[in-house]
């Protein structure tokens, strides 16, 4: 991942990773008493940094039926044993995704994604190569649920030009689709409202419901961003840089949520 | 009274080619190992398997060529991999399958288990995962529809009922009073939306023990038809409390699974190679290592 | 409750009483291995008698979410936690009713009746005096439910005229309404199996679905039995008498399963 | 952080009149006593109420005249007698009423607590509980129809959503996440369906003593707006494991309840006699007759 430039800080010159510049937006884009999806790594990283700053009330929920888990150790998965420590509570499916997802009380989901085009449409299932021929990959487990239910959703992933083509290889959870609006695709949620890469902090313009550019992580030029993004950018007269993480917030992800850097690298 | 407490291989007998079989197992967690082994070594074809979010378990059936039709909700074996054998399978199109989501898997074995042949849902709508299923091999199992009172636009789903459902539990007493410990994602509605059901419990505890906890007794005694006694049945999968992965054998498998040829050998090595569970268990390093995965009390892994 | 005619038993001669013949009789229509909903009072003293017999492995359900209690105590109501007690199974309506009942895996219901008519019909909902004044009751509760959807019910209740009219008042619980048959009212379960009374044992004809006498309990005399019916009954050739309960039925009856003679006066 | 533990009036000082409210409790369990006491206390009038097998506090609510619709699968006192005041109710014709089922009930619950504005069921066909249904106050709620896939006949259900659910809990932590033994009849779908859900518990826990037990947490924190921390809450009805119902009392209501004179002398003396719950216990004996009432560790009564 790419590292940007080193920053003054007092008389310490200190590297800050893109990754973590991408965890510290993630958290700032939550809200205290919020109720949020989160898959694993940057995304989970995000929520433990907004609930040990900004966002104590956060509640965190995993699809397979854990509440604000208090992980130890990093798990590699939804189901390792390593989400359950310390939960509120173990339940299931039913109860994470039925009466609380569908029920429409989850305010935010945290995605990552394979590809996803200008609409937010996001691609899990597979892969084309350029001979056309097809690769599965894994599909949308929790995916499209969230996408089409959450009342708004984030999504964190590199940016990579093949990673953000004009159009999805295979629409696995619906953006807005063709540009229309969500109530035009009968879906309840919101649909996406941020996507953070490793280069940029973006959203949706509320008129047309393409991407446009918010931010640029510091070190970053705009034509370096164009020349990996699949399709034209909405880009506004003025670009502010992104926020770089707090000294706190480095201390936090660096000492106590992710000392193994895991997934901060 | 005949006991419910039956060997896997004589519960695997039971089961004719061509059944629908519900897998209870979640990418790396509470796979039914053991019960799969036994599929495989006794060749049971033209499986249609189902499973909310696919793992370990239903990786094996399809690579051992086993599954004719693959009803699923996405999947993979997390951070050690791909399920390769099946993504190969759906790029051969070796079988054909229904692709959903982990709502809507839960929801057609949750209309199953209330015996209602169908439920209505606000996921899919607007994807080509619906697509797929509405053109392809779920043409009859998905339908958009309106709610009669608010008109709002669903997609209604049909009841998925299997034939036999296997799912692994921690603890089950002799009349198959079961509780699970942690997580659940679809067990319970899996469970109860099949015709038939087995499990695999980890432990064999007195009835007593159940009355104790009733509250936590997720599956009753009534709806069993056999408990599958297996220690470490889940095994190189981990079961929250009982034991952790095995991430070197899980390593081991993705490695093997990339090539149709590696996953023959890890089956002639592992699966043909071994009597029994106990027997692949030694493989993988006997009580020694079982010792080394077993769990610790508070962490529970 | 009517006391049968005293019978001699090896020199002894003990006064069996009615409620002990139907406790008795209920017994013996549920088999080994059943699943079955009971609602408290005869019904579940029946469903304890035949555990302790012939049934050892019958599953007996309450409907808020009890599998299998094993009561110390005599209790009041479905959530009397002495119903609770020793269970093997607490959850709720959505599991007992919805994944068991509604599932179809329910092969009895044990149903008490204000009112049940010549097709099975029950009304606990509501009682009309001769002026046509209305006086409401219970309700259904589960009772509509498990009418419709067990394989069978089995309903216990005191015979007289004006608890067995021509047609009930309220068509709470349906048998075989208007002598359909159960496909034809739509309706999944099997309907009404058995009416066992302080008088008799009757059923329904396979083709017309009416009720008919199955046997007689010992001292009663069928034109005493038609006489208490508010509907012509169908009487075969032969009518036998119930069974009596056996020594070791009694024994367990008055002084195991209801010592404190709450239920069997 | 504002806390979520608040004191029974503040709590129904802010529900307005006019709203739906769900309540917890079933005959003689677990009724919601303290809270229904303060509703009358401080006149919430033209309330619809809903509850799947109607008590003493709906009992209550109805005989003080605050109830303008309700919506039950039946009910009573069980062997302590009839709900007086709703059965008189009824015949007066002074409120309006829907009459379902058990598990019509529940399933209305659930779909309100899925997100589904409809669900299917195949209970109440053919019966008159359903025609007074489509001819009553419930026309808007149910409709007869046909599954897609198998052409089966339905009942469709519309999801009933509380403007409020209150639910009693044996324990809750200051967050709201509660934990309910023994049978719960439809309190977890009945809690998930409102649209504010408010519970009352008998005790307050620290969070990791919830962290302990996570599987039982029935209800968790961050669906619950407000937590009423009242033990003896329920009382005269019964809470499993804590006390039982207050047999004298209960017969003592009966009575009153079987003239509308009886009752008002009932509100007078125990209702509108009573400056809050406290007051009220010390009525029904005071810490002497709750000592008697208290549960037997094994038994729960």
């Amino acid at each position: 991942m790419a590292v940007t430039e080193g920053t003054r800080r007092g008389n310490a010159r200190i590297d800050i990773h893109a990754s973590e510049i991408m965890a510290a937006a993630g958290a700032r884009e939550l809200h205290d008493g919020e109720v949020i999806v989160v898959g694993l790594g940057l995304p989970e990283i995000a929520s433990v940094l907004a609930r040990c700053t900004h966002a104590p009330r956060l509640t965190t929920l995993l699809e397979v039926g854990v509440m604000n888990p208090r992980p130890r150790d990093t798990p590699v998965g939804l189901v390792d044993s390593r989400s359950f420590y310390r939960a509120t509570c173990w339940s299931g499916f039913l109860d994470v995704m039925g009466m609380n997802l569908h029920r429409g009380v989850v305010d935010a989901g945290f995605l990552g994604a394979l590809e996803l085009d200008q609409y937010g449409n996001i691609n899990t299932t597979l892969v084309k190569n350029e001979t056309g021929k097809v690769r599965y990959v894994n599909g949308s487990a929790g995916g499209n649920d969230v996408a089409s239910l959450a009342k708004r959703v984030i999504v964190i992933m590199r940016h990579e030009k093949r990673k953000l083509p004009l159009a999805v290889a295979h629409i696995t959870s619906p953006g807005f689709v063709g540009g229309h609006s969500r109530q035009e695709l009968n879906l309840r949620g919101g649909g996406p409202n941020r996507l953070i890469t490793d280069m940029a902090v973006l959203g949706f313009d509320p008129e047309n419901h393409m991407l446009t550019v918010i931010s640029l992580h510091p070190g970053v030029e705009l034509e370096e961003l164009k020349a990996n993004t699949g399709f034209p950018l909405h880009v506004p007269e003025e670009i502010p840089a992104t926020p770089l993480p707090t000294d706190e917030e480095l201390r936090l992800l660096r000492e106590e949520i992710d000392p193994a850097g895991t997934h901060l690298k | 009274m005949e006991s419910k407490v039956k060997s896997v291989s004589e519960v695997v007998r039971s089961i004719p080619c061509g059944s629908h079989i519900a897998l209870g197992g979640f990418a790396i967690a509470r796979n039914l190992i053991a019960v799969v082994h036994e599929l495989i070594r006794q060749q049971k074809t033209d499986l249609t398997v189902s499973q909310g979010v696919v793992g370990l378990d239903t990786d094996l059936l399809v690579g051992a060529g086993l599954v004719k039709h693959l009803v699923m909700g996405g999947g993979s074996l997390d951070r050690f991999g791909p399920v390769n054998c099946i993504n190969r399978a759906r790029e051969n199109r070796s079988f054909s399958y229904e692709d959903y989501t982990s709502l809507s898997m839960c929801f057609r074995y949750l209309a199953g288990a209330l015996g209602l042949s169908f439920i209505p849902i606000k996921s899919l709508l607007a994807s080509e995962i619906l697509e797929r299923l509405e053109t392809g091999a779920g043409s009859g199992n998905v339908k958009r529809s309106k709610c009669p009172f608010t008109g709002e636009e669903y997609v209604l789903l049909r009841a998925l009922t299997p034939d036999v459902s296997f799912v692994h539990v921690h603890v089950a007493d002799s009349e198959g009073n079961c509780q699970i410990h942690g997580a659940r994602w679809e067990n319970e509605e899996q469970a109860k939306a099949a015709r038939r059901l087995i499990v695999m419990a980890e432990e064999i505890v007195p009835t007593e023990y159940i009355q104790r906890f009733p509250e936590k007794t997720i599956i009753p005694g009534h709806r069993v038809e056999a408990i599958i006694h297996q220690p470490f049945g889940a095994i190189p999968t981990c079961a929250f409390g009982c034991y952790d992965y095995d991430a070197d054998h899980l390593r081991l498998y993705v490695q093997h699974s990339k090539t149709p040829e590696g996953f023959t050998d890890y089956l002639k090595d592992f699966v043909f190679g071994s009597r029994d569970h106990w027997d692949y268990l030694e493989k993988l390093g006997g009580i020694r290592r079982m010792a080394e995965l077993k769990a610790e009390r508070i962490l529970g892994y």
